[in-house]
């Protein structure tokens, strides 16, 4: 196998483990469009950090951060629901973007770049980084597991049975946020945010317990990198991509597939 | 022995206009049931986020120990069907619960048979007393409970207020509950508590079942009530014959009752 | 046999070193035509090829940022031919004709930015020759002296190119035009024309009110005047503001599309272009 | 003022119009990302297209309204929230689009001109579609807006009290994603997917009926229309977005300010 | 005059492997009450619902007049928060109705204090009240109620049902409802039907209320009931000493009671 494949194996099955349980939390809580925001605001944090002359890598994952926390202040206003939240703030940021950016005549942005990488130009040091990163968020999620869990179900008995909801939440969603921002320049912000919620959600039809779901969205992620990248391989597709359409086959499978006796039902509201 | 667990004063809330809570007061000690009493939208919820601090009322006083431990039955619970979340997973989210714990608090709300259910598939009944168990879990200094028996059936619900009686007896745990099942909770409750927006009236349970204004507030059918809380008792009265004047009742003249 | 597999990052720059290799390689080329190296996914093959190729030419780091982690890990020699001595570089917003000044740029080129259409100028295209035919005779010394023909060949045929160019646009420069995409200012200063706006089409930031109405404005003092734009895209601006004026549509391609890479290929692309610019501005 | 930028305003102020009703049913409903998922379809539409032969238009078309269906079918199942299935559509349609279209090297596709279309560059003719067609769903929307309300407040009710669910629930897709389809043509996805949920969200807080949120909705996208040509006009920025900003800044002025007295008040979960 | 409205036979549902209802039976006519009581998670909400045509049954036959005007009350409603929604619109969401029509449904549910309200916002009794004011709204063939008293005050639950009893005879609908409040329910109903994954019993509440089958799935506690219950009809009678053998009892040995 090339070297260069082989990064992209590794680095795609580190982002595939980590985002088995970040992207369950990411479905239950229905932030599935919390990676395109992000990206969608990146632009302006290129434009702002421009303007003030700070590197636009570390603007925008300043702006990712100041995303996130916008949005659970927001949040707590429970008027509208987070899809509506993500969506106004996805496209205001964009917007505002544009027309910041069209006050600054004499700069060239060129935004898909820092949006869009590619799994199959990962570098030796980004597969470090890639790999050191997801252990450490995989520590954190570890050790947060129960709390996160309990202000996922119920906000207000995890408050009532003193846990810092608020932190919690907050320490969710800068660790969605960090992981989001850092791999969509490694890898893209498509397959980042695939990753994330269509394991999950394949995941969710023969899950019993949150643990289940969590485990097999790694899982099926992972099989969806060995698979994509086949793909790829001997069709000579692009990686990104052939990895995404991989998980949606996963996803379809799961969903016509009869399920595992004596699971969860769906919920009849 | 009974030490102070919360204690709110002159608490006022008002929800867009609206006052829903003038003037309310509360105090429960340990080893004590507290049960407030009151028609619909009388603000017994209101009053009981309050106490958990789920709430901040526009002005008052709220106090409670530091560091207590508190089991809360919300009124309603609603999970999202995106999360595969089995009965024993939900109430071994209370920490350092195994299966066995899980199944005992069951066994204790009579509902053993769920454990392996899916949460968002429980019946009406069932998840009511799967939330009673997880409060219990908690192993509480103060147990919350808005309306614990609401939807349980007939044998439970007599069952689960004298499972409340024999945790307050066992660990010394005070208990403020909510409750519209005047003929259960007389028998089993110390001070009631009875509102509506404000406090109309607070005692013993037989010294508000004979206030005038707890038998306004909720028509002559509690007089059948008393003698049939009686008649459970096997001591046969007659019909309200008894008249003696409420100990710590407010005047509620001026309460347009609903 | 031992040929040199020599990749270029887009076809014009294959066209020019189909030129130097005629008869002892075919150069190959790694995007395919149309596509902007926004949107493009690499594909395993592609690694491969920017590994395998002995050398590579890449325009640079300005224009095709998904590369720039591709070539890093290259054994071989990558050539970014922005850098290479001597090259005539223009910027936007460089030097303009007097007035127009904001107006003037379209969005994906901003000023002050590198203009890295920079093979739209015959001589461009012959440094980049000579600095191909000097490459490959390091890396084949067998090939030398037919390297060193290809190149001499290339300069002669470029020198008459040119006066076929110059000749074939001469009395065209007070025609007006219109382009979509400021990508001809180096083939333009070459060759005396200077089109009269510029629409802008894709990239995300759009123009403003403002801008609109003066191109509006400028579309109706121009004249009889041509709008090229650039297959397949065929943005609706340009039909709203032109509407009921004397305007010309037509197609221009500065990319080379569909033209096979062999010795005059690179030639093919001038003329073509020539011919798709004079074509429409004789008539007017 | 120059007769492009009355078709512009004109354009405009008749898709505020039709996105005030149709935006509060994508808020109500959760579908805000409903634009972004057809958009990102759209190009596996014109793959499709080229690939059968058929013109891109009809092919992106058919394309949304067969997404419809599809996003319809799942929502059956509920397991999964909107912003999920609409999530796992987008990157999937997408992916596919991107692998499809690399088996076909020559082809040429400009997919930014369905992402972002210019509200400046609107024809007369294009106008006559958009007030042709404003007309024509808001007319729908009347009649059928009762029958629409009944089945998002609550399915299972509507359904005992003997409308046909499926139906309604089918055509107001339809009738999203045909709106969308047109206006993403015309106007481009970002400026008429903020046009339905901004106002939406911004009137959301004052209003105290659906009625309420559906004409105030209206009318704030009518004024950030006219804000964000007047930015567009006054400053030269580009027009979409800014419309798109001045909605936004109605949003955090409706955000901010004191709500009206005795209007709904939030719910408390 | 009285038309069968709904019929149901041999329905088993079962959720993923297990068994929720077996067989079991049902019919409603115009112009009677028919109560399903039964415990906690004995298949009461999944019969309704399959009466109702929102689930369908693995087996069995469903038969509905056609065209029947149901109005139906849930055992919950849950209205996103992102809809303004005040409860007259909720109301008015029912064809034909007028403000001062909401109102006077509001009136006889005890509810017109809520009427511009958020429906998001009330009480959970008051929501009861306003479910089943727009049931009634509807002018229903039949109505259907899910414990309609749940979370409803002390008087309001035997006013609801007086008002319940009130249509039956005005309008001559049939009802169909569960309910856990026994004592209340015996006064108000035509049929009773006993329900615990089968029926275990039906018939008149009185042969029900002596039937073995009844007491032992109830436990001793309804023996106080029937009691409380004649007493309430200030009918003195002896502890449950009439043993009547009940008319319409299945054979109830098999049943594994909860
Ligand atoms: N978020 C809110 N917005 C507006 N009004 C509210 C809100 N929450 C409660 N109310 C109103 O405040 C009053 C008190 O509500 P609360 O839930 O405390 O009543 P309750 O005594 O618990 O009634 P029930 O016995 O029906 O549960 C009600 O009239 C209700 O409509
Ligand atoms: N969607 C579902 N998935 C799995 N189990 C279910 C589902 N719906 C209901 N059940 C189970 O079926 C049984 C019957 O439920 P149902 O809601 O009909 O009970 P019920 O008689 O209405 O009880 P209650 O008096 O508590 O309302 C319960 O044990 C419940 O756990
Ligand atoms: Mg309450
Ligand atoms: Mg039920
Ligand atoms: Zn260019």
């Amino acid at each position: 196998m090339p070297d260069f494949l082989l990064n992209a194996l590794l680095a795609g099955l580190a982002l595939a483990v980590v985002a088995g349980p970040l992207g369950s939390f990411v479905v239950w809580r229905r932030m599935a469009y919390f990676g395109d925001t992000l990206s969608h605001s990146a632009l302006l944090g290129v434009a702002l950090g421009l303007l003030l002359g700070v590197s636009p890598t570390l603007a925008v994952t300043v702006g990712c951060v100041l995303l996130a926390v916008l949005l659970v202040a927001l949040q707590q206003q429970r008027l509208l629901a987070s899809d509506t939240l993500l969506g106004i703030l996805a496209h205001s940021t964009l917007s505002l973007g544009l027309v910041t950016l069209s006050f600054m005549r004499d700069v060239r942005v060129d935004l898909m770049g820092y949006l869009f990488g590619d799994l199959l130009a990962v570098s030796s040091e980004d597969l470090a980084w890639i790999i050191g990163g997801s252990a450490l968020v995989l520590t954190l999620l570890v050790v947060l597991w129960r709390p996160l869990l309990a202000i996922t179900v119920h906000e207000e008995l995890a408050r009532v049975e003193g846990l810092p909801v608020a932190t919690i939440r907050l320490a969710l969603m800068l660790l969605i946020a960090v992981v989001i921002a850092v791999a969509m320049k490694i890898v893209g912000v498509l397959l980042i945010t695939s990753l994330l919620i269509i394991p999950a959600a394949a995941a969710r039809r023969h899950a019993r317990s949150p643990e289940q779901m969590a485990i097999g969205a790694s899982l099926l992620g992972m099989l969806a990198v060995c698979a994509g990248l086949s793909l790829s391989w001997y069709q000579d597709t692009p990686a990104g991509p052939s990895i995404v359409v991989g998980a949606a086959v996963f996803f379809l499978c799961s969903a016509l597939l009869p399920r595992f006796r004596s699971s969860p039902a769906s919920a009849t509201r | 022995m009974s030490e102070l667990l919360a204690s709110l004063e002159n608490i006022n809330v008002h929800f867009s206009g609206q006052t829903v809570l003038e003037n309310a007061a509360l105090r429960v000690k340990s080893g004590e049931i507290v049960t407030l009493i009151g028609p619909n939208g009388a603000g017994k919820t209101t009053l009981v986020r309050a106490v958990l601090g789920l709430l901040k009322p526009q002005s008052g006083n709220v106090w409670r120990k530091t560091d207590l431990r508190i089991g809360y039955m919300p009124q309603k619970l609603q999970v999202d069907a995106s999360m595969p979340l089995s009965v024993e997973r939900f109430l071994r989210l209370v920490p350092g619960v195994a299966r066995t714990g899980a199944l005992d608090a069951l066994a204790q709300v009579g509902a053993e048979r769920v454990i392996d259910s899916p949460l968002q598939g429980i019946s009406g009944g069932e998840l009511q007393r799967v939330l009673l168990a997880r409060a219990l879990l908690r192993q509480p200094e103060l147990l919350v409970l808005d309306e614990p028996v609401q939807g349980v059936d007939f044998a439970g619900q007599a069952e689960l207020y004298q499972l409340i009686t024999r945790l307050r007896d066992q660990y010394g745990c005070g208990v403020l509950m909510v409750s519209h099942d005047l003929h259960l909770v007389m028998n089993t409750t110390d001070q009631v508590i009875c509102l509506n927006r404000h406090v109309c009236c607070s005692g013993h349970p037989e010294q508000v079942s004979n206030d005038p204004a707890f038998v306004e507030l909720f028509g002559q059918g509690v007089r059948n009530l008393a003698i049939y809380h009686h008649h459970h008792d096997h001591t046969h009265d007659l019909h309200g014959s008894v008249q003696r004047p409420p100990v710590q009742s407010d005047d509620c003249k001026d309460c347009k009752h609903a | 046999e031992g040929e040199v597999k020599l990749l270029t990052s887009i076809k014009p720059l294959q066209l020019i070193a189909a030129a130097v290799q005629d008869g002892v390689g075919k150069p190959a080329v790694l995007l395919p035509p149309g596509a902007s190296g926004h949107h493009y996914s690499l594909r395993p093959s592609d690694i491969r090829s920017v590994r395998e190729a002995q050398l590579f030419y890449w325009i640079g780091q300005d224009m095709e940022t998904f590369l720039i982690d591709v070539v890093h890990d290259r054994q071989g020699p990558s050539i970014s031919i922005q850098t290479l001595p001597d090259l005539q570089l223009r910027y936007f917003g460089q030097e303009h004709g007097v007035g127009h000044h904001d107006t003037e740029h379209d969005q994906d080129h901003r000023p002050g930015s590198l203009d890295a259409h920079l093979w739209l100028q015959p001589s461009n295209a012959l440094l980049i020759a000579k600095r191909m035919a000097a490459d490959l005779t390091i890396a084949d010394p067998v090939n030398t002296e037919r390297y060193q023909a290809n190149s001499v060949a290339f300069e002669q045929r470029l020198e008459m190119l040119d006066k076929r160019l110059r000749k074939r646009l001469a009395g065209l420069s007070d025609k007006s035009y219109f382009v979509f995409h400021e990508a001809y200012d180096y083939f333009e200063a070459t060759y005396g024309l200077k089109h009269a706006g510029v629409f802008n089409i894709s990239g995300e930031v759009q123009p403003g009110a403002r801008h609109i109405a003066e191109l509006r404005e400028r579309l109706q003092k121009a004249g009889p005047s041509c709008v090229f734009s650039e297959p397949p895209l065929r943005p609706r601006l340009v039909e709203t503001l032109s509407a009921n004026l004397p305007v010309t549509m037509a197609e221009i391609d500065p990319m080379g599309t569909g033209i096979e890479p062999h010795a005059q290929g690179y030639e093919e692309l001038l003329e073509r272009l020539t011919e798709q610019l004079s074509g429409c501005l004789e008539k007017l």
